[in-house]
């Protein structure tokens, strides 16, 4: 079976339909909406595979179906659909985590009575998603990009009547569009420059040799490539979504959403947009613009490492350690090894959801505890959660040869290893790699050993079939996936066939086994070792270096940068316009009316002392003459009448007598 | 089919209609409701019927009729229809029968109310059609008359007018007036110097260099300075637009639709119509500056919208804003004029673009005036940004097509609004870069005040004018899973059929027309093309 | 003297007039006056129809023309004066003419 | 020729003297429609025929119904025909005016040389008349028809007054 890609377009049509469903089915109607979902996204899978099987027979080819959407000048504004290996890798991914995340919600939801609305914005989500992936116009991802941002937004401020929720949902919003706007100025600049938005469309695509080279020769300010700054502008929009420093603020906010299932949306799926997009538009990027992207994404894996380490929310604790895996794949890209980002952010889609699940799954059973101080014990009630749970921990944590996780992170410092540049990156990459390791144990130990710290946790009890099964499934590939990168690396030749793969990466393989032992070991060692006795006694690392982990479990105060920088200047340009309106504009108007007003009063000065007084005295005199002959008007008709005729006989006297002489 | 006066039927059938309610006194309220809101369907059938024999591929005005008027000013009734009018005139007659049905249950004096209407659709109409100066004029001025008695007699508050409305109708009227006069000393000198008042005969003179020889290249400047200020107040351009919050915010809900839908359309249709084929010149001469007032207007527009509590006022905001993309689109194509250079692509687009975004803000800023207006009217007058909350709990179905209405203002994509706005960011950006990027702030801040609007009364707990004091003891805002299902309203009521019945075409229109734009693309791209290949300076 | 027929028939329409003038002059009674007016219109137009008759070229039917508007006018003028009359003896209950002059300056 | 003239002339004057001194008013309102018909027979000696024909239609059929009709509705008994003599003094400023005016006029009839050769009588038929009246004078013909609307209206109006508002004014 394999699906052309003409027919491309049914794969997010599908789950648009479906939420269009959503969207009329009226409000009990939980049960068509959620069946339209995954019946949509199940049906999307198959597809999926299809458009796989078509790739794969021709993995370096970029099949496109172009279309005309508006016309425009002499030409059309076009827009299209692309099929290539790594699109088909991310619709399957996509499809595939989509319909175990549907699946999962139909257990989590409900209770809720708006459940179909969740459905029915899980569904334009998935289809924005899929979206972004097929499309092969840069304007085509720009809008269903939009797209996802708006179903991010919806599910995050999903319960909106809970204002923390609203506001997050905001924030996420606003942030993004930050990005966004780069990303709009990048595609205008792009557009500007070589006429069409295109990625491929038989030579004239903008990602196509003839377009790149020509935006390389272009120098703009400072003697850099038209090629860099337009894909660092595009860049911003990736930062922005990819939730990469420093726009990662609203990411652990979005965990507002429905717990766990839109937290797993933004971690395991949209943020990956971001990436997917770098690796999308790679051919653009120049060296100039890769260092860039490659310290962005160091910063970023260092820094959500580091803030995970203090953080005591289990989702919040997983938010940020999604943030420091998007910046390991920032990273692969700057570093030139974008297939390494793309086989990570396969990885991690499956383990991250598989994470997000098992939270969702001990938040469900521990009636909405989300503090990990607050949770323990969870090892005995939940066996299937924790071994999935462990499984996605380990995954993640990079241990070694059995999971998935460890092959992709290892692809990435192997390729920050081989980068002339500088290895800054790559040591930064090796710091998180423990970091990674510290926390995810400690969030295990927390969690699920030790004893039950609170009532909640007592009283938890294995989550319904259609929350543990999606789990089980979702640990299986964390660890499938390894096939991927090993025995052979199968995803390199599918994906960059002309990269050779290189070998002889044993040393840093076993640095980096070294790495992770240590970070585990470390972390048994203050969190495994003797666990918790109570949900309020200190924490073990705290009580040590109180306040480096107090910074850090403030998020290192970004939120407050922020606050007092850009808000403020934002505050203040609005208070500007808005001044700027209300007393200099406004002020000046009635400036203008003042002087009419003063006008009209001089005027009508004038009009009285001189014109009126004229005309008043004429006036009085026709009065008075008025006066006077009306007393000739005696009423007396005859006298009238007689007059007349007397009158007549004078006049032809005079006439006849003047006429005589 | 070729002998009827299509386009004069357009403009006249309001007008027959407002005659026939100002006479019908006895009529009862619903039989003169029906009729003023049949009269003004008429101009949107009559405009379809209009576009289906409309041929987009020939650019020069069609249906055109043409008599003598007054020979002794050689002023002649000539009326026609380009891709561009023809985009107004579907517009216009979207946007009436929409406010009137927005009006369906205002009791003061509907009979009037309806003919003042349709007199207003009537005179919006003319100007869209007009193609002589003179009754161009006319139609112009005679559509404030209804304008300001709607505000005055119908806005407020009580919605029977009162001493801010009666300011702000005054204010409004004064200032346009105020424009307008000094573009008809403009027009007079116009015609002292080449004796007519035709639009195409005084676009060849601008062109070929006429009007400067006869004027003197000082004259033409003031000249253009007087039509140029006539159009800034009407459309408004930053800083002239004072006169728009106050009036919009004062005008009854359905006034205000057509203000922002149809006549602040007027003034970005005279600038395209009249200012810029009479003077590419002078406006070439004066972008580099005007193009600044547009970015201001963009982003200071979008800034101020940010600090306004009532929310009448802060879509009023977004107005400026949005209108402000129309001229900028224009300010760029003519600062680039006669360049050279890969100008003809990126002057395409700004100017479909423009086109673009008068309709759809025309869509979107009336639907967002409707669901101010219904939230007045559920709080009994009260439209602060802070006298709500909650309102999606208590009204789903409304709040799901406000925030349709709100995300299209915004510029999703999807939705009608993005297509506009890419496009002249796309023909802004090829013209002048600078003032591009620093639109783009105006987006942003666009996103922020929408998106606050939409948080503070459509989202969290129920707020005061919702649901009543909430029971304190099952607030949800405390649950921390939020799991709970949310307080039941009391009060706020979900939007009636009637009450449905303006936004739902609206909504669906902003669908249709973000999803296939080449519905309004396709009537206007060989016209703008042909503009685009004309930029050339005499 | 020799009167030729027009000046005989300028004689008897300005007889006529005085005789119209002599009764709306003297008489007080309201309807008396308006008659006497009649007969001064009359004799007016006997000069319209002299005047055609024995014109040097007379052209086609002008006096005849003008007697014709001119009844008109003056039916007009009698219907509108009676009614007067008619309602001056509503508010004085007579109709002398002398006493109608609540107009007076 | 002359003859009829004089004879017509004569006795047209001489009814409407008479009318004119009359005291009972029917009598003087009979009178007069005499003197009107003597003006008819004038016309049809002038040979206008039409004239003549309009002058008893609306003289002798019209106005003189209308003049009984207020002379009728204008009296309360009997003794209301009989008008009171009227003052002395008036009635010779009357004949003082009007002998003034005769004789002005007929001074300027005897002093004007009309020596006006006596000519065929020109003829005007009615189809003549008709083509005028809807041709040149169309205009004139249409503005005689509203006068004549209007003045009915208006006689209809002023003679129907109420009674309420006449007792007042007539205080």
């Amino acid at each position: 079976m394999s699906l052309p890609v003409q027919y491309v377009w049914l794969i997010p049509l599908l789950p648009l339909l479906a939420a269009g469903i959503g969207a009329v089915t009226p409000r009990g109607g939980v049960k068509i909406a959620s069946a339209a979902a995954i019946g949509a996204m199940v049906l999307g899978f198959f597809l999926s595979c299809g458009a796989l099987a078509t790739a794969l027979a021709h993995p370096a080819a970029h099949a496109t179906a172009n279309f005309a959407w508006f016309d425009l000048g002499a030409g059309t504004l076009r827009l299209g659909w692309v099929l290539d290996p790594i699109a088909a890798f991310m619709l399957v991914m996509v499809t595939f985590v989509g319909a175990l995340i549907f699946i999962f919600s139909t257990g989590y939801m409900h209770e809720d009575e708006r459940a179909k609305q969740f459905f029915c914005f899980l569904s334009l989500f998935a289809s924005a998603m899929l979206g972004v992936v097929i499309a092969n116009s840069l304007l085509l991802l720009f809008i269903c990009w939009e797209l996802v941002g708006l179903a991010s937004y919806l599910l995050i401020g999903f319960w909106f009547h809970k204002p923390e929720a609203a506001a997050a949902a905001k924030k996420a919003f606003i942030t993004t569009r930050i990005g966004d706007l780069g990303l709009l100025l990048g595609m205008l600049w792009l557009y500007d420059s070589t006429g069409s938005l295109l990625f491929y469309d038989g030579g004239h695509g903008v990602l196509e040799p003839t377009a790149v080279a020509n935006l390389n020769a272009q120098l703009v300010f400072g003697g850099l490539a038209l090629s860099t700054v337009i894909g660092l502008l595009i860049f911003c929009g990736a930062v922005g979504k990819s939730g990469q420093f420093p726009l990662h603020v609203w990411l652990p906010d979005a965990m507002e959403g429905p717990t766990p299932v839109s937290a797993l949306i933004h971690a395991a799926t949209m943020v990956a947009a971001g990436v997917f997009l770098m690796a999308r538009v790679y051919p653009l990027l120049t060296p100039d613009a890769l260092k860039v992207i490659a310290f962005t994404g160091a910063i970023t894996a260092l820094m959500g490492a580091l803030i995970a380490v203090a953080q005591n929310d289990i989702k919040r604790i997983l938010a940020f350690s999604t943030v420091s895996q998007l910046g390991y794949m920032m990273l692969a890209i700057g570093v030139g090894s974008w297939v390494a980002a793309i086989f990570h952010l396969l990885t991690h889609a499956f383990f991250k959801a598989l994470l997000f699940l098992g939270a969702g799954s001990v938040i469900h059973a521990a009636h909405h505890e989300q503090d990990i101080r607050s949770l323990g014990g969870l090892r005995g009630p939940m066996k299937v959660t924790f071994a999935t749970f462990a499984i996605g921990m380990m995954a993640l944590a990079g241990v070694p040869f059995l999971f998935s996780g460890f092959w992709s992170k290892e692809a990435i410092l192997h390729a920050a290893h081989g980068w002339e540049v500088s290895h800054l990156p790559f040591y930064m990459g090796l710091t998180a790699v423990v970091l990674t390791a510290f926390y995810m144990t400690r969030l295990m130990a927390e969690t699920f050993f030790g004893k039950a710290r609170t009532h909640a946790s007592e009283h938890a009890h294995e989550s319904p079939a259609s929350m543990t099964i999606p789990l089980v499934i979702l640990a299986v590939c964390a660890v499938a996936l390894s096939l991927l990168a090993w025995p052979s690396p199968w995803l390199q030749h599918i994906l960059d066939p002309k990269a050779h793969a290189e070998g002889g990466g044993a040393g840093l393989m076993v640095l980096s086994i070294v790495l992770v032992a240590i970070g585990i070991g470390s972390g048994w060692a203050i969190y495994g070792r003797t666990t918790r006795e109570k949900a309020t006694s200190a924490d073990p690392l705290a009580a040590r270096v109180p306040g480096v982990i107090a910074f850090l479990g403030a998020r290192m105060k970004f939120d407050e940068l922020y606050a007092a920088t850009v808000f403020q200047l934002n505050a203040a340009l609005a208070t500007a316009a808005d001044l700027l309106d209300r007393y200099v504009w406004d002020a000046a108007v009635r400036l203008l009316a003042q002087i009419g007003i003063f006008a009209g009063l001089v005027n009508r000065e004038t009009d009285e002392d001189g014109l009126n007084g004229g005309f008043d005295a004429t006036s009085e005199s026709l009065r008075d003459t008025g006066k006077a002959y009306s007393r000739a008007q005696t009423g007396d008709a005859h006298g009238y009448l007689r007059t007349v005729a007397i009158g007549f006989v004078l006049l032809v006297l005079i006439v006849m007598l003047g006429g005589r002489r | 089919m070729n002998n009827l006066p299509l386009l004069s039927l357009i403009i006249f059938t309001p007008w027959i209609g407002a005659a026939l309610l100002a006479f019908l006194r006895g009529a009862s309220v619903s039989v003169t409701r029906t009729l003023a809101l049949a009269f003004s369907l008429a101009p949107l059938a009559l405009g379809l019927v209009a576009a289906a024999a409309f041929d987009p591929a020939r650019t020069a005005p069609q249906f055109v009729e043409n008599h003598l008027w007054i020979s002794a000013l050689n002023v002649h009734y000539r009326l026609g229809l380009d891709g561009l009018s023809l985009v107004l005139v579907l517009l216009t007659g979207i946007v009436t029968p929409a406010a009137l049905l927005a009006a369906w249950r205002q009791e003061h004096c509907p009979r009037m109310f309806g003919a003042l209407f349709l007199l207003l659709q009537g005179a919006a109409l003319g100007v869209f059609l007009a193609l002589d100066f003179f009754h161009w004029f006319v139609f112009w001025e005679l559509s404030l008359v209804p304008a300001f008695f709607l505000i005055k007699l119908w806005g407020g508050a009580s919605g029977r007018g009162d001493a801010p409305a009666t300011r702000a109708a005054y204010q409004f009227v004064i200032y346009t007036i105020g424009g307008s006069a000094f573009m008809l000393v403009g027009f007079a000198a116009l015609f002292v110097a080449t004796g007519t008042l035709d639009f195409h005969q005084l676009a060849q003179h601008g062109a070929d260099g006429a009007l400067a020889a006869k004027l003197g290249a000082s004259g033409v400047r003031w000249v253009f300075l007087g039509v140029l200020l006539g159009l800034a107040v009407k459309v408004p351009l930053w800083p002239f637009h004072t006169w728009l919050p106050p009036a919009y915010a004062e005008a009854p809900t359905s006034g205000s639709m057509f203000l922002t839908g149809v006549m602040s359309k007027m003034g970005v249709y005279g600038f395209l119509r009249i200012l810029w084929p009479i003077f590419p010149a002078q406006l070439h001469a004066a972008a580099p500056c005007l193009i600044w007032l547009a970015v201001a207007g963009v982003v200071l527009g979008a800034y101020a919208a940010l600090r306004q509590t009532d929310l009448k006022r802060l879509v009023a905001y977004s107005s400026i804003n949005h209108l402000s993309y129309c001229l900028l689109a224009l300010f760029a194509v003519a600062y680039a004029t006669g360049r050279n250079g890969l100008h003809g692509e990126a002057a395409t687009a700004a100017l479909s673009g423009a086109i673009l975004q008068m309709f759809n803000h025309g869509l979107s800023a009336a639907a967002l005036f409707y669901c101010v207006g219904v939230l007045e009217s559920r709080a009994g007058g009260k439209r602060g940004i802070g006298d709500f909350g909650g309102v999606r709990t208590a009204a789903p179905l409304f709040a799901g097509l406000c925030g349709i209405s709100l995300f299209s203002s915004l510029g999703l994509p999807g939705l009608n609004g993005f297509v506009g706005e890419f496009l002249i960011f796309r023909g802004v950006f090829g013209l002048h870069g600078a003032a591009a990027t620093v639109a783009c702030l105006g987006l942003l801040a666009t996103a922020i005040f929408l998106l606050t609007f939409w948080q503070k009364v459509f989202h969290g707990p129920l707020g005061p004018n919702v649901g009543g004091a909430l029971r304190p003891d099952s607030s949800s805002a405390t649950d921390p899973s939020g799991h709970q299902a949310p307080p039941t309203p009391n009060g706020f009521a979900d939007l009636n059929a009637i009450e449905l019945a303006p936004l739902l075409p609206l909504v669906v229109l902003m669908f249709v027309l973000g999803v296939y734009p080449q519905l309004l693309a396709g009537l206007i791209n060989p016209l703008v093309t042909s503009w685009a290949g004309h930029l050339v300076l005499p | 003297m020799s009167l030729s027929p027009l000046q005989l028939c300028l004689l008897f329409s300005s007889a006529l007039f005085c005789v119209g003038l002599v009764g709306a002059l003297s008489r007080s009674n309201t309807i008396l006056v308006l008659l006497g007016v009649e007969l001064m219109l009359n004799a007016a137009n006997l000069n319209f129809i002299a005047f055609w008759r024995f014109s040097p070229s007379p052209s086609p039917a002008t006096g005849v023309m003008f007697v014709i508007f001119s009844i008109a006018v003056a039916a007009a003028e009698a219907a509108v004066g009676l009614a007067l009359v008619i309602a001056i003896y509503r508010h004085q209950k007579n109709i002398r003419l002398q006493e109608a002059n609540r107009l007076k300056g | 020729m002359i003859l009829p003239l004089v004879i017509i002339a004569l006795l047209t004057i001489a009814v409407a003297a008479i009318a004119m001194t009359l005291r009972n008013l029917i009598h003087s309102a009979l009178l007069l429609i005499g003197s009107w018909a003597g003006i008819a027979a004038f016309y049809f000696w002038a040979g206008a025929e039409f004239a003549a024909f309009a002058q008893v239609l609306v003289y002798v059929g019209a106005v003189s119904m209308v003049v009984l009709f207020a002379v009728l509705l204008t009296r309360r008994s009997r003794a209301d025909l009989e008008v009171a003599p009227d003052a002395i003094g008036r009635g010779l400023g009357a004949m003082l005016a009007g002998g003034a005016v005769l004789g002005v006029l007929f001074g300027a009839v005897f002093a004007t040389r009309l020596d006006v050769a006596p000519t065929a009588a020109p003829t005007a038929s009615v189809r003549a008349i008709g083509q005028q009246l809807m041709g040149a004078h169309a205009a004139s013909l249409l503005v005689v028809g509203v006068i004549l609307t209007v003045a009915l209206l208006g006689a209809v109006v002023i003679a129907s007054t109420d009674r309420e508002g006449g007792k007042e004014d007539a205080r």
